[in-house]
Order: C-alpha cells, then structure tokens, then sequence
C-alpha cells in the first residue's frame, strides 16, 4: 500500500464531516472515491494533503505516519494534488503554473525537469501550443489540464486528483479520463475523487464508495459498476 | 489661492529632482504596503512603524559610532553602510514580530479582514507609543543615565549629525542637483528593481506570487504559506529599513510619531500604483513625491497633501485599480 | 416542432458579436426563445454559453448586434433594469446573500418590483406596509413552491447545496421574470436530483416562464428542452430540436463524442 | 465560550411577554437617562466631568450608528468619516456665529442637509471604485476637509471658531445628584442640574440631548434595517453582482447609504459643535475617523448594539482610565490589539455572523467545501 | 477621590530635591482639613490648595506641553520645599486638542481645592474651556497661548504670562526692518494659530519688503518646494511663525541648499530643541521673544535650578509657566484659599517674574511687555538687544 488511511474522522466545528474511514491505495493503481456532492469526498482529499486537521486517525504514505504533517511536507514526500475547481494560478502563463508544480523541486535547471516538462506537454498538446498563454484567460478544460500537468511536475509517487471532470463537456470528459488512465500506466498512482461514477468506475482498480462521511461500500471498479444499488443511486437510470 | 506658475516653470528641474527623492522614499515605504496587501489582502497599517524604528537605528547607529567631528572618506563610508544595515535589520525585525503577534493569530482564525486592520492599528499606538515612552522604559531598568543620549527627548524630534557633505553635483539648467538626492534616487531604484527581480525571478518569489493569487492551492504545491507571509513582511520591513536610511540622510530628524504621515502618504502611493503590484509601488511614489512638490510650488505647500488626495482620487476615476494595475494579488472582482 | 409554443419571441438575440481584448468571445451569434419554451444552450467549455448569457443579462455589453427583449433592445441598459424588465437569472457557481436568510434572499428578489424608499420604511408608510406583506407573501410561496419553506428563517449559508440551487431559482422567480435563465443548475447534483431538478423546470416553466438554460449534463437537456442552441469557439453551430442536436453529426464532432454512456 | 451564557440570557429575554420587554427597555431607558446625576462609583470617570464624558460616548454613539449604515450594513469601508462630522460643525458654526447668527435649531437641520448633499458629492464619483481603493479615497476626502478648514480664513483657519449657539434653554426644575459615601449613595442637595439649561457648566443635559438622539437613531435605524432598503444595502454587501442582477440598483444604494451615513455624522458634528461651543480643526484629525471605524468594527460591525458597545469602549475607556495619563495611548492599542484577537466578530456580532459562524462549518462539511462560492463571499 | 496623578518622574525629581514623598497624594478627609493651623515657614499661607496645570501632557503636542509642566512644577516645588501646608499640582492633560477641554475644565471646576490654573496652554483649548472657567471664577494664567482675540471674550479670569502675537510681530517685524537693514524678505508659517497669527502681523508690518511667502503644515518634514521658493526669491531675510520643531527643520533644509540669509523666528523656537534640530544650521538664527535675557541674576537663578532639576535647559514657555505658577504661589502664602479672593489678587498682581514684569490689564493680558532679540552664537542662544 502506497497510501493507508486507518479510521480518519474529520471535524467541523462539532459536526463530523469524516467519519471513521479507513481505506487503502495500492501502488501503481487507480483508486477511487465516488459520492454524491456533501458525502465528504473533497474533505478527504484536502486532510490527505494536510489542508485539514484530523481529529481521529491516521494516515501513512510509504508506511510512514504522515498525519499531522504540514501540506508542503506531504509534497515533497510524493504527494501532490490537482485541487477542486482546478485552482490554476489565474495570473501566472502555463510555464510559471508548471513551474509551481515543481515548486518543491532543487532541480530546475536539469535534463529530468526538462524531461518532466516535455512529458507534461506531450500528454497535453494544447498546453504546448500555450506556454506563454496567462492561464487565467484559457478555456475551462484547458485550466483542468494544466492543473494535472501541474500536479505532475512534483514528480508526484501519488497524486490526488478532486473531479477532473466537474463542468466538463462530454467529450473533453472522456479526454480528461483517458489521460488519466495513461498517466497511471506511465507509473504514477492515481487516487481519484468523482461524481461522474460511470467514467471512474470504469478506470479505476478499486472503488468507495462515500455516503456522508462514511465508505458505505467498496470493491473493485467493475464489481461496482454492475451493482444494482450502485447503479441505481449513481449511474441513473433512463430517463 | 494665487496660482504661481512662473514660479514653478522657472524653477521646474529643481523641484522635479527634489520630488523625486521625496517620492523614493514613499516608494519604498510603499513596497511594504503593496507586498502585504498582495498576498494577505490586509492594510497593514503598523507598516509606519516599522519604517519609523528603523529611522531610530540609523539615528542611534550614527550617534554612537560618530562621535565628536566630521570623520572623513572611508570611515564615512562604513558608517553609512553600518546606519543603513542597522536600519534594515530594526525594521526587518519589527515587521517579523508584528507578523507574529499582530497578525498571525488573526490569520490562523480566518478574522474578517477589517478586524485585522484594527490589530494593525493598535499596533501601529502601541508601538509608536513606546518608541515615544523609551524614557520611561529605560528608567524603569535603571539604565535611564548610561542611555540618556540614546532614549532622551522621547516626544520630540531628534536628530542625525550631519555626516555627508551634501555638495552639488551636477546642474540641470540653472538648477543645482545634489549628493543626497541622488544616493536617494538611485538607492531606491535599485532596491525596488531587486525586489521586484527577486520575486519574479526567484523560486521564494514565486511562491509569493503563488500564495497572493490562491493561498490554498500554493499550499497544494508545496508552499509553506507561513513562511512566505513572513518573507513578505520581512522584504517590506527590509525596504522600510532602507527607506529609514535615506530619510534620515535626506531629512536628519525623527521622531515617534514621523510614521503616521508618512506611511498615509506612502499607502496612497501605493494605491496610486495599483496596490499589489510592485513595480506600481515604484511610479505611485516618485508620481506622488513629484506632483506633490509641483502642487506645492504652484498652489502653494499648504496644499500639498491636498494635492496628494486630489491626485488620488482622480486617478482612481480614471484608472479604478492605480496607474499599472493590480498584479501580485489576483485580480479583485 | 420549434414552433409548437405559442408563437411570441421573447428574447430576440441578433448577431451578437462580443470581443475581449483581441479575443472574439460570441461571434456574430443569432438565436430566439419563443414564450413559454424551454431553450437549452449547450457547447463545449470557453464556447462562449456564458459570456451570452451574461450579455443577455446586461453584465457584458455587446461590441456588435443586438439583444431584444419583447421587442424593446436592452443593449446599454443597467443591469437591474434588465432584471426589472423581466429577464432573471441563476448562477453557475452559486451567488446567494449568504448572510442573510432564504426568505430574505427571496425578498430581495422580490423588492425588484418594489418602490419603497427610506422615507416610506422609517414612517412604515402603508406603501411599505403593503409592499412588505406583498413580498413577504410572495417569497412564502415560491419558498413553499421550491420546497424549501421549512428553511425560510435559516441562513442562505446554512442550507444544503441542493436547498441552495433551489433557492437561487427562487429567488430569481421572485423578481417576476418572463424570462428565466438557468446556467448549469444540475452542477453538483447526483442522478435522483437531477430528475428532480428536471421535474421543477417544468414545473417553472408550467407556471407561465420562459427557460433559458445552460448545462452540461446530456441527459438534463435532451430531457427537458424544447429547442437547443450549440455554441463553439463563439459561434453557433447547430439549432434545432433535441432529437436532432443529438444526431448532427457537427454537434458530436464538437461536443458530445462518441462515448454513449454519457450522452444518452 | 461566553458565546453561551449570552445566548442563554438573549433568550431568556426573548421569552419575556411584550409588556415586560418593553417595561424592561423603559426601566433600562431611565437608567440611562439617570446615569451622570447618580455617579456611580467605579463607572463615574475621576479627573474628567461624568456627565460631559457620557456626552462624548453618545456622540460617539451617533457616529458609529451613522458609520456603520456605510460599514456595517452597506459593507463600504469609509476612513474619511470625520469628513462629515466635520462638514456638519462647521456648518452649523458658521451660521450661528461666524458669518451668520442663526437660531441653532435653524442651523442644525442645514448643516445636515449640507452633509447630506457632500455624501452624495463625494459618494457620487467614488463609490465606484471598489473595497480598499474607496477606503484611501475616503481617508482623502477627509484629510481634505480638515486641511481647507486650516487653510482657509473663512473658515476660521487654524483659530476655529468660537461662541457657536448652544441649544435653546428651558429652565424647569432643579434634580439633585447622588453622592457616593463609600457604598451608600447619599443625595447632595448642593450639587444639581437643573432640567433642560444648556449651560457652560454642567454638560449632563447636552448627555441627555445626546442620548435622546441615539434612542432615536436606534428605531430609525431598526425601521429601515428591516425594510426594503436595509436588504438591498445587505444584498450589495453581499455580493454586489448577484444584488445588481436581482434588480438591486446597487450604485444608488451605495449613494443612499453614503448620504444617510453623512446625515448622522453631520448631525453628531453640528451637536458636538454646539456643546463644544468652540471648533477648530484639531478636532477632525485623520486619528478620530480610525477611532470611529475601531468603534464598529470592535463593537461588532451590522449590529447596531455592538457598535453602540463599540462606541462606548472607544469613547469611555480611555477617558475612564486617565490614571494611565501617558500611557493612555499605549494600553488603547494593546486593548484594541487584543479585542481583536479574542473576538475577531467583535464585542456582539449580529446574531446572523454568530449562528452563521456556529453553523458555517457544519455546512461547509457537508457541502464539502464549494470553493469558489466560498471565494464568491469573501471577494 | 485621588487627586494627584503625577508621574513618577516628577515624583522622583521631588525626592532628588528632599522632599517626602508623603506630599504626593492630598488627603481624603473630606473637609477634616488639618488641626494643626499652618504655622511654621508659610507663615498664615493657605492650605488644602491646588494648582493646576491644563495642556498636553500626552499626545502630538506633548513637547511642548513639557517644558510648561516642568517650570510650573519647578515653581511649586520650590514653595513646598519651606512650606507647612504643600500645595497640590494637578495635570490635567487636553492633548492639546479642544476635544476634551469642556468636560476637563467642568470637572477643573467643580474640584474647589484647585484656585489656579497654569493654561491652558494651546489658544485652541482656551476658547473651548475659558467660559467654563469664567463661569466658575477660577483664574487662569496661560503661559503659552498667544491668540490676541483670546483678551476679547469678556472672561475676567484670563490671564497669560506673555505677550500676544500683536505685541511681538511688529516688534520681530521692526527688527527686521531696522536692525537687519533686510530688503527682500520671505515669510513662512507653519498654519498654526500662533504661526500663521504672527506671520499675518509681520506681513503687514513689513508690506513690500515681503517677496514671498508660503504655508506649511505642522509635522511635514520635507520642505524642498518651500526652500525652493526661498532661494529663487532672492530674498536676505527669512521669518518663520511657527515652532522649534518644523523651524529646525526649514532652517537646515535651507541651509543644505546653500541659502545665506538670516532666519528670524519668534519665541515658540526659543527652546534647546532647536539647537539640537538645527545644529550648525541654527548659527545666527535671530530669536525675538519677549522674554527677559539671561543676564539677569533672576533669570539665571531659574535657569540654573530647572536644569538641576529636570536635566536640561529651560524650553519654551517654561520660563513664563515658572511665572504664573509664582503668581498664585504668592497668593497661597498670603493665605489665599479660594478662587474670587485669588481671582482678585491675580488681577491686582504687580511684581517682577523671571520673563518680565509681571502686571495684568482689564483684560488679562500682561501690561508691560518687552520684546528682546537673541541669536544663536557658537550653539547657544545669546541676548542681542531689546527691541524697542
């Protein structure tokens, strides 16, 4: 396991947004968390990489106990997260929004960072084609791309990724999923956090499912997908 | 009011250069302003007295090194270099603690913004209170005699010996320009460019930038939030400390209370510039320093400050976010 | 068939051309909304679904063409102008007085049509009097219509986020539109609420409104629409029925893709 | 948490039936009504007049009312305040002495009126210009206002103007004041005040001029606040965009709260010129507009009981505590910089931002934080 | 009630001088008095009485409330040395600002043991509590406020120790006529009434010799565009209406810029401050002050004893404080204890102080006033000559 979280309990005030979640990331796979909006999947996101007291629980990466650690720690660990509502820097270009994903690394003058960097803009042409662009001024979908892409620039071992696809057209979805799939395949572990329960279920090895606070359900992708409960609640059915 | 223009057009070069010194300073002061506001979104108002402390370094640094007379070349030289480092580091050490006590705990609460302008504020008494109690302070530790040079005349002015010869160097016209308002300008000039290629340039200054435009996302990158706000604040307080330096070359004399309107003046050039924004700190300042001096020649300088908010307020109509804009922080909607 | 509402163009949007900076935002964009319809605009993101809607509700002005609402242009008005000739509207990322209360919230919509000035509140003239209880009975009822009546004393910050989407399209009813514009009110919405969602459209539009409606989710649309309006890189590329949009082979080029799971 | 015990009390007070809430708002009234004339040890201010300190506080009452229609409600930050106040004794200085001799009472409502219409001036170009910017631009105005009046001889530059009227008095009966022997109170039949003589020596019926016109700006306040117009000002605060497009003509609102702020403040200036009976500019100082906002936002700003509190600990506390004399200053700002860290809401927070508070967190776990609807209410 | 709030530091001057620190705090009793009937040193001098000081003690213009506060102490302090009964010395700090001054002086009022008062110190603050002085009959001697229109009020317990800015401005504006033979003369002020009040009178004593002029404001610290204005003004002269403070500044500044001609202030800059403001740039300053010169063994003595006592030279208006304090002094040993037989004794007062003769007409102003030119020589402040 790459990532272990063992009975997490998250708290607002004295409401308890998380509680007692215990769930594993194996290396090399595509995890998931699906849930409806308020089930507690973006908390969990944002106590994984430290933005979130924890109140019970911890949390290991790489078996080390990472609970109480500050954010910018976790990054340098290998953790590294494309936050919900994307959260480019608006007035930054693409370059300086990648290089902030490697804010962490010493080694902006290598052959590896330039290497990071081509990666990046392989797996997202559009990117390429705007390296100068102010990133406040792009389109929705290419803001979401350059969050990932910035998110790899850490050289991440695990990154979070908070609904890629949220307010997305269709097709872009399926752009924004097929790439996470090859970033996973090129070695990275992904752990994913989504309402589109179609898309992720079908590219993730394991799945949660998050009901108010809590994994009500889990197993892998597919098992998932075929569940009648699981389909009815969040696949829908004909309308 | 009488409009002397013949004045200000035979005298124009002169009172150009003079504006533009004066308006270095504000430029600086300025710097520590836009930083704060930048990334926190607060008017740090204490910003004052933190210029203001280090107008006591310089002061105390050249006092007790001095001595007697007039010491000559090289040793000037150290002492300048000594008075401006001891500056710097007063006000630099200042702002980390009003970082630290004044607004730290309010930041870790998330408080609405205005309350933290009032911490700012009560700040800003308390420690120019104290600057202007040091007798007090020092009697009550019982060094009140050893000191007396140093704390003495706590409320009213106290002044610099005079140390470098403030000799024309050049003249424009039948306008002479002199020693002390060019170290000023250029002095100035050249912090500001370093600041401004520091946080442009540089990996901490990106993460400035990064923090001012999305707090929680830089987090997300890997930024340690608390210690940009303290680089911030100690930048600021760093510029202020240069600003004090040159003040006291240009103007010789402090006191408790000379931030309070300098750093008013020195906050509205920074608005004027488009607060946020460092380069606009620069124009704001030497815009203000100079059309300040203009106003008062042609008006007269009993309007100076009111040409100073006139020209605010005018700018603003026209230009909503300063002469170039908002550009650390992200754009305000 | 398009024209089956009963005949009357709304909402009249005339070669509508927008540019920021050198950027051509809508470009030279035509379309109506006939009375009592429900139009879904729908595009790929950066399309420009947005910027017309902000256009059509006064907070952009337009560079070219012309906006016309019954007839009568509304290019160059003020916003609340806009909103008191009757044009409402919703927001994509949700836009509510959050420290004030949801029957606040509704009231202020409501006070859109009201005249009350200082003078009448601090004497409580019977204008206020009547205005207050107009309104407050006003926002009761399209409370208790949304189903968020139970809520009327909480803070607008403090109900849940579905309450909240709910409360936005309240609140935009209040102002007594003939027009409604939603933009992306399923966003955040599971499947069960969407349907639900679907159901108060109608019924919205059942009440005697106009929708105008942007989202993303296919289902949502194809579901509820009358007409659909495609929008990509600012410019329209298809108009017509649901069941054409969803086989123009342009539409599925640009927007839907080939994955059917998500666009059935 | 005091939170609790307070709330507990509010609501214990809310429980009351009507006739004894309001025979508790009416006893609470006399209270105050009696405050100077009964000297209170410990509350009575040594070294100063009590009754000429309470004055002051209401005053300061009167301005935080105004200011935070323009802060609290309107959500504008104003720093050039003491601008109005200004315009508003000057005003009535002039025509009651300086170039005219009106009646005061004449006087009173043009030099409101005059604020009035300088609100709508210097709100009509500026308010569009957002947040902080409107706050230097305002810090302006009123550096400007003080700096005329010390330019300029007609309006008595740097000397001020002096014999400003006092109110018109009617000299009824004579109420003895209580004097304090240790803790038993005594009545002193030498020491009194006779009822409604705006004398030069005893300053308790300017106070209960003073107070009158709080009490009053406190139901007036009220009428409006719940009415068509103190939504739209909150709505504004809110979220302009969102108000402007349910049909709020924000600008106009923004004017109207800016002008009925200037009314109050002018109106709070022409009574402290009137009691003062002497102004020159050393009395509208940029440090007296950071007072005033400190008062709203310590008090706890949209509340008007919290700004009333506000306005007392401004006023009151360093007057109070002269024993300090030089260090008066000092222990202010280290008071206003703890306030400011134990009750970041201020003193009482509108029972919205309380519950808002208590609940947000809740609300924000569930709805598991909508970013930019979060960043929509703090821009 | 605790009447006496001193601060330590003058608590602690009083110990250096010998005293008993008993003296501090007046007693409680209310009306007991003391049995004992003031025998001894003070002869029949009264007892149970106070004095007050009204001024800044705290705020912007604290410095120069100083130096009052010092000399009236001084003054006091010296009385109570070979007194039986102490009198009281009450601060009462304005900050300078009218703001607080009516509800200060109403209580100033209504605590009977205080019969004099020292001040107010600022004009601003005494029009603002004169009638509530003059409503409670307690008198007042003001060191500093130098207002003319003050005299005209009709309050029969203003008093002030100096001369009116019309007594020196045309004597500071003879000077320059006649003595320094100055042609072209450039008038600043620093918009303060005493400042702006002075300069008005030397303008139009001086009519066209004035070639110029300019207003600056109090606390601004750069000067350049006046200094600008007074170099190309060709002028020989320069007078400054304002205080020692910004004229520091003004005269360095002007210095720096290699201006030449002769500075000419008044009496608000005759204070140590200058000096060190100035330093160099302050050498041929010409001071008018109507203030009696140093060579006279009375003044000298006073010097003396206030910089053994405070640790620096005399500043401004502590001369003129030191005065008025003496005047209700004399009263109290004469055994005056109220305010009307006080008010009546000030009024008749006719005796040599340090600064002058010390002697009010009808309407409070000093009867007898001579103004005296000093100039600053090798760093310190030496008499000229008298203006006549």
């Amino acid at each position: 396991m790459l990532l272990e979280v063992e009975g997490l309990c998250v708290n607002y005030g004295h409401i308890e947004a998380i509680r007692d979640i215990s769930f594993g990331v194996p290396e090399g796979t595509i995890t998931t968390l699906i849930g409806a909006n308020g089930a507690g999947k973006t908390t969990t996101l944002k106590t994984l990489s430290g933005l979130r007291k924890v109140r019970a629980g911890t949390v290991k990466f790489e078996g080390r106990d990472i609970t109480s650690i500050p954010p910018y720690e976790r990054v340098e660990m290998g953790i590294s997260q494309s936050p919900e509502g994307r959260g480019i820097f608006p007035g930054m270009t693409v370059t300086e929004n990648l290089d902030m994903g490697a804010y962490v690394r010493r080694d902006r003058k290598s052959t590896a960072y330039e290497q990071d960097l081509e990666r990046v803009f392989t797996l997202f042409p559009r990117l390429a084609e705007r390296r100068q662009q102010v990133a406040g001024t792009m389109s929705g979908g290419e803001q979401q791309m350059l969050a990932i892409g910035r998110a790899l620039m850490a050289r991440p071992r695990l990154v979070l990724l908070d609904e890629p696809s949220m307010g997305l057209a269709p097709k872009l979805i399926q752009q924004i999923f097929d790439i996470i799939t090859e970033i996973n395949q090129q070695g990275t572990t992904v752990l994913l956090v989504e309402q589109n329960a179609a898309q992720s279920l079908k590219r993730a090895h394991t799945a949660h499912i998050l009901e108010t606070g809590q994994i009500v359900r889990s197993g892998t992708g597919a098992e998932l997908a075929g569940d009648e409960a699981v389909k009815a609640a969040y696949l829908g059915g004909d309308v | 009011m009488d409009l002397n223009f013949s004045f200000f057009f035979s005298n124009f070069p002169e009172l150009t250069v003079t504006g533009l010194a004066f308006g270095a300073i504000y430029a600086l002061i300025a710097l520590g302003y836009t930083m704060v506001y930048g990334v926190l979104q607060l008017i740090n108002f204490a910003h004052s007295e933190v210029f203001m402390y280090g107008t006591f370094a310089a002061l105390w640094f050249t006092m007790a090194t001095v001595g007697g007379g007039n010491p000559g070349g090289f040793q000037t030289l150290a002492i300048l270099i000594g008075a401006l480092l001891s500056a710097m580091a007063m006000s630099a050490l200042i702002a980390l603690i009003l970082e630290r006590v004044a607004y730290r705990p309010l930041i870790k609460r998330n408080a609405p913004r205005l309350i933290a302008l009032i911490s700012a504020i009560g700040a800003s008494f308390v420690l120019a209170e104290l600057m202007g109690l040091r007798d007090r302070v020092t009697g009550w530790v019982g060094l009140d005699d050893d000191l007396r040079d140093y704390v003495g005349r706590a409320r009213i002015n106290n002044s610099m010996p005079n140390i470098v010869d403030n000799k024309v160097l050049f003249s424009i016209g039948d306008a002479d320009v002199r020693m002390v308002d060019v170290i000023v300008i250029v002095a100035a000039i050249v912090m500001m460019v370093a600041v401004d290629q520091f946080v442009r340039r540089s990996r901490l200054g990106r993460g400035i930038r990064a923090t001012a435009q999305d707090p929680e996302t830089a987090a997300l990158m890997g930024v340690n939030s608390t210690r940009v706000i303290q680089l911030t604040f100690l930048l600021g307080g760093l510029m202020a400390g240069v600003a004090a330096f040159l003040y006291m070359l240009k103007i010789e004399v402090t006191k408790f209370d000379v931030g309070f309107l300098l750093g008013v003046k020195a906050f509205t050039a920074a608005v004027l510039g488009g607060i946020g924004n460092l380069r606009g700190a620069l124009v704001g300042g030497l815009v203000l320093g100079v059309v300040e001096n203009w106003g008062s020649a042609i008006l007269g300088s009993e309007w100076r400050h009111v040409v100073a908010f006139v020209l605010l307020v005018v700018i603003l109509l026209f230009r909503p976010t300063g002469i170039l804009g908002e550009s650390l922080g992200k754009a305000r909607t | 068939m398009a024209e089956s509402a009963p005949g009357r163009r709304v909402l009249e949007v005339d070669a509508l051309t927008l540019q920021f900076g050198g950027l051509r935002a809508l470009d030279d964009v035509s379309f109506h909304i006939n009375e009592g319809e429900i139009l879904g605009l729908i595009g790929p993101n950066g399309a420009g679904k947005t910027t017309c809607f902000n256009a059509v509700t006064g907070v952009y002005r337009p560079t070219g063409g012309d906006i016309r609402f019954n007839g009568e242009s509304i290019v160059g008005r003020k916003r609340f102008q806009i909103t008191q000739m009757g044009i409402a509207r919703t927001f994509q990322n949700i836009r509510l007085f959050r420290s004030m209360t949801a029957l606040e919230n509704v009231m202020v919509g409501a006070d859109a049509n009201h005249k009350t000035g200082m003078l009448s509140a601090l004497f409580r003239l019977p204008r206020h009097r009547v205005e207050e209880q107009q309104g407050h009975d006003r926002a009761m009822e399209l409370l208790r219509f949304m189903g968020i009546h139970r809520h009327a004393d909480e803070l607008a910050a403090n109900l849940s986020y579905g309450d909240q989407r709910r409360l936005e399209i309240a609140r935009a009813m209040a102002t007594d539109p003939k027009l409604i514009c939603l933009d992306e009110p399923a966003a955040g919405f599971n499947p069960a609420e969407k349907v639900q969602l679907m159901e108060l459209i109608r019924k919205v539009r059942d009440q005697g409104y106009t929708v105008l409606l942007i989202e993303h989710d296919m289902r949502l649309v194809m579901g509820v629409t009358d007409r659909i309006v495609v929008l990509e890189f600012g410019r329209k590329i298809a108009e017509g029925l649901p069941d054409e949009i969803r086989d123009n082979p342009a539409v599925i080029a640009a927007y839907l893709g080939v994955d059917e799971e998500d666009a059935s | 948490m005091t939170n609790k015990s307070s709330a507990g009390f509010r609501q214990r007070i809310i429980a009351l039936p009507k006739p004894a809430k309001i025979a508790l708002w009416v006893a609470l009234a006399v209270l105050a009504y009696a405050l100077p004339l009964l000297e209170p040890p410990l509350i009575s201010t040594p070294g100063t007049d009590f009754g000429g300190v309470l004055f002051t506080v209401t005053v300061y009452c009167m301005v935080a009312l105004g200011l935070n229609i323009v802060v609290g409600y309107a959500g504008l930050l104003d720093l050039g305040y003491v601008g109005f106040y200004a315009i508003g004794a000057y005003t009535a200085a002039i025509l009651t002495s300086f170039h005219a001799s009106w009646p005061l009472l004449l006087a009173i409502p043009v030099a409101v009126a005059v604020t009035m219409v300088s609100g709508v001036l210097l709100g009509a170009p500026t308010l569009r210009v957002r947040g902080d910017y409107l706050a230097i631009v305002t810090l302006g105005f009123g550096e400007i206002i003080r700096l005329t009046a010390v330019n300029i001889e007609w309006l008595g530059a740097a000397k001020g103007i002096s014999a400003i009227q006092r109110p018109p008095s009617i000299e009824l009966f004579e109420i003895p004041h209580l004097f304090w022997d240790g803790a038993v109170p005594l009545v002193d039949p030498d020491d009194t005040t006779t009822f409604l003589e705006f004398g030069v020596l005893d300053q308790i019926p300017y106070y209960w001029l003073g107070l009158t016109v709080v009490i009053v700006l406190l139901f007036a306040d009220r009428l409006i606040k719940d009415s068509r117009v103190g939504r739209a000002w909150e709505a504004t605060r809110e979220d302009e965009d969102a108000a402007e497009l349910m049909g709020v003509p924000t600008f106009r609102f923004k004017l109207l709260a800016f002008s009925t702020g200037a009314f109050i403040g002018g109106l709070a200036g022409a009574l402290y010129a009137s009691r003062q009976s002497f102004i020159n500019p050393m009395s509208f100082l940029l440090l007296f507009s950071i007072l005033f906002l400190a008062a709203v936002v310590v008090g706890g700003q949209g509340n008007r009981w919290g700004v009333i509190v506000g306005a007392i600990v401004v006023a009151y506390l360093p007057e109070r505590f002269r024993e300090f004399s030089e260090f008066r200053v000092l222990v202010f700002g280290l008071a206003l910089m703890l306030l400011s860290s134990f009750r970041p809401e201020g003193l009482l927070p509108p029972r919205r931002t309380v519950r808002a508070k208590q609940l947000e967190h809740e609300i924000e776990a569930l709805e598991e934080g909508q970013l930019e609807e979060e960043e929509a209410a703090r821009g | 009630m605790i009447r006496t709030t001193r601060s330590w530091r003058i608590a602690a001057a009083a110990v250096a001088a010998g005293l008993t620190l008993a003296a501090c705090g007046t007693t409680d009793d209310e009306g007991g008095g003391d049995d004992e009937n003031a025998g001894g040193g003070g002869g029949d001098a009264a007892c149970d009485v106070s004095l007050a000081f009204f001024g800044p003690q705290t705020g912007p213009a604290a410095g120069l409330g100083q130096p009052i506060i010092q000399g009236a102490q001084l003054a006091i302090d010296q009385y109570n040395a070979d007194a039986e009964c102490e009198v009281g010395y009450e601060l009462i700090d304005s900050q300078g600002s009218p703001d607080q001054a009516p509800s200060l002086a109403t209580e100033a009022a209504g605590n009977e043991a205080i019969i004099g008062v020292v001040g107010p110190a600022f004009s601003g603050e005494s029009d603002a509590a004169g009638p509530i002085f003059a409503e409670a009959g307690l008198p007042t001697i003001s060191p500093s406020a130098t207002n003319p229109a003050l005299a005209d009020n009709g309050w029969d317990t203003f008093h002030r120790a100096l001369g009116n800015d019309a007594t020196q401005g045309p004597a500071a504006a003879k000077y320059i006529q006649d003595t320094l033979q100055a042609k072209q003369v450039f008038v600043i002020d620093d918009a303060s009434e005493y400042g702006a009040g002075l300069a008005d009178i030397v303008k139009e004593e001086l009519g066209d010799t004035v070639v110029g002029e300019d207003t600056i404001q109090v606390g601004d610290t750069d000067f350049s565009a006046t200094v600008t204005a007074v170099t190309s003004s060709n002028a020989d002269t320069v007078f400054f209406g304002g205080y020692y403070a910004e004229a520091a500044l003004i005269v360095s500044q002007l210095r720096d810029r290699g201006y030449e001609g002769t500075f000419v202030v008044a009496d608000g800059v005759k204070d140590p401050g200058y000096l060190d403001g100035a330093k160099d740039a302050a050498e041929g300053t010409i001071i008018t002050c109507p203030c009696i010169p140093a060579e006279d063994p009375a003044v000298a003595e006073f010097a003396s004893a206030y910089e053994e006592e405070f640790g620096e030279a005399p500043g401004t208006y502590a001369a003129e404080a030191y005065d008025a304090a003496n005047i209700f002094l004399d009263g109290i040993a004469e055994g005056i204890d109220n305010r009307e037989d006080m008010l009546t004794f000030v009024n008749e007062y006719d005796e040599q102080g340090v600064t002058k003769q010390l002697k009010f007409d009808e309407t409070g102003e000093p009867s007898d006033v001579h103004v005296y030119a000093y100039s600053v020589k090798n760093g310190e402040i030496v008499s000229d000559q008298e203006i006549e």
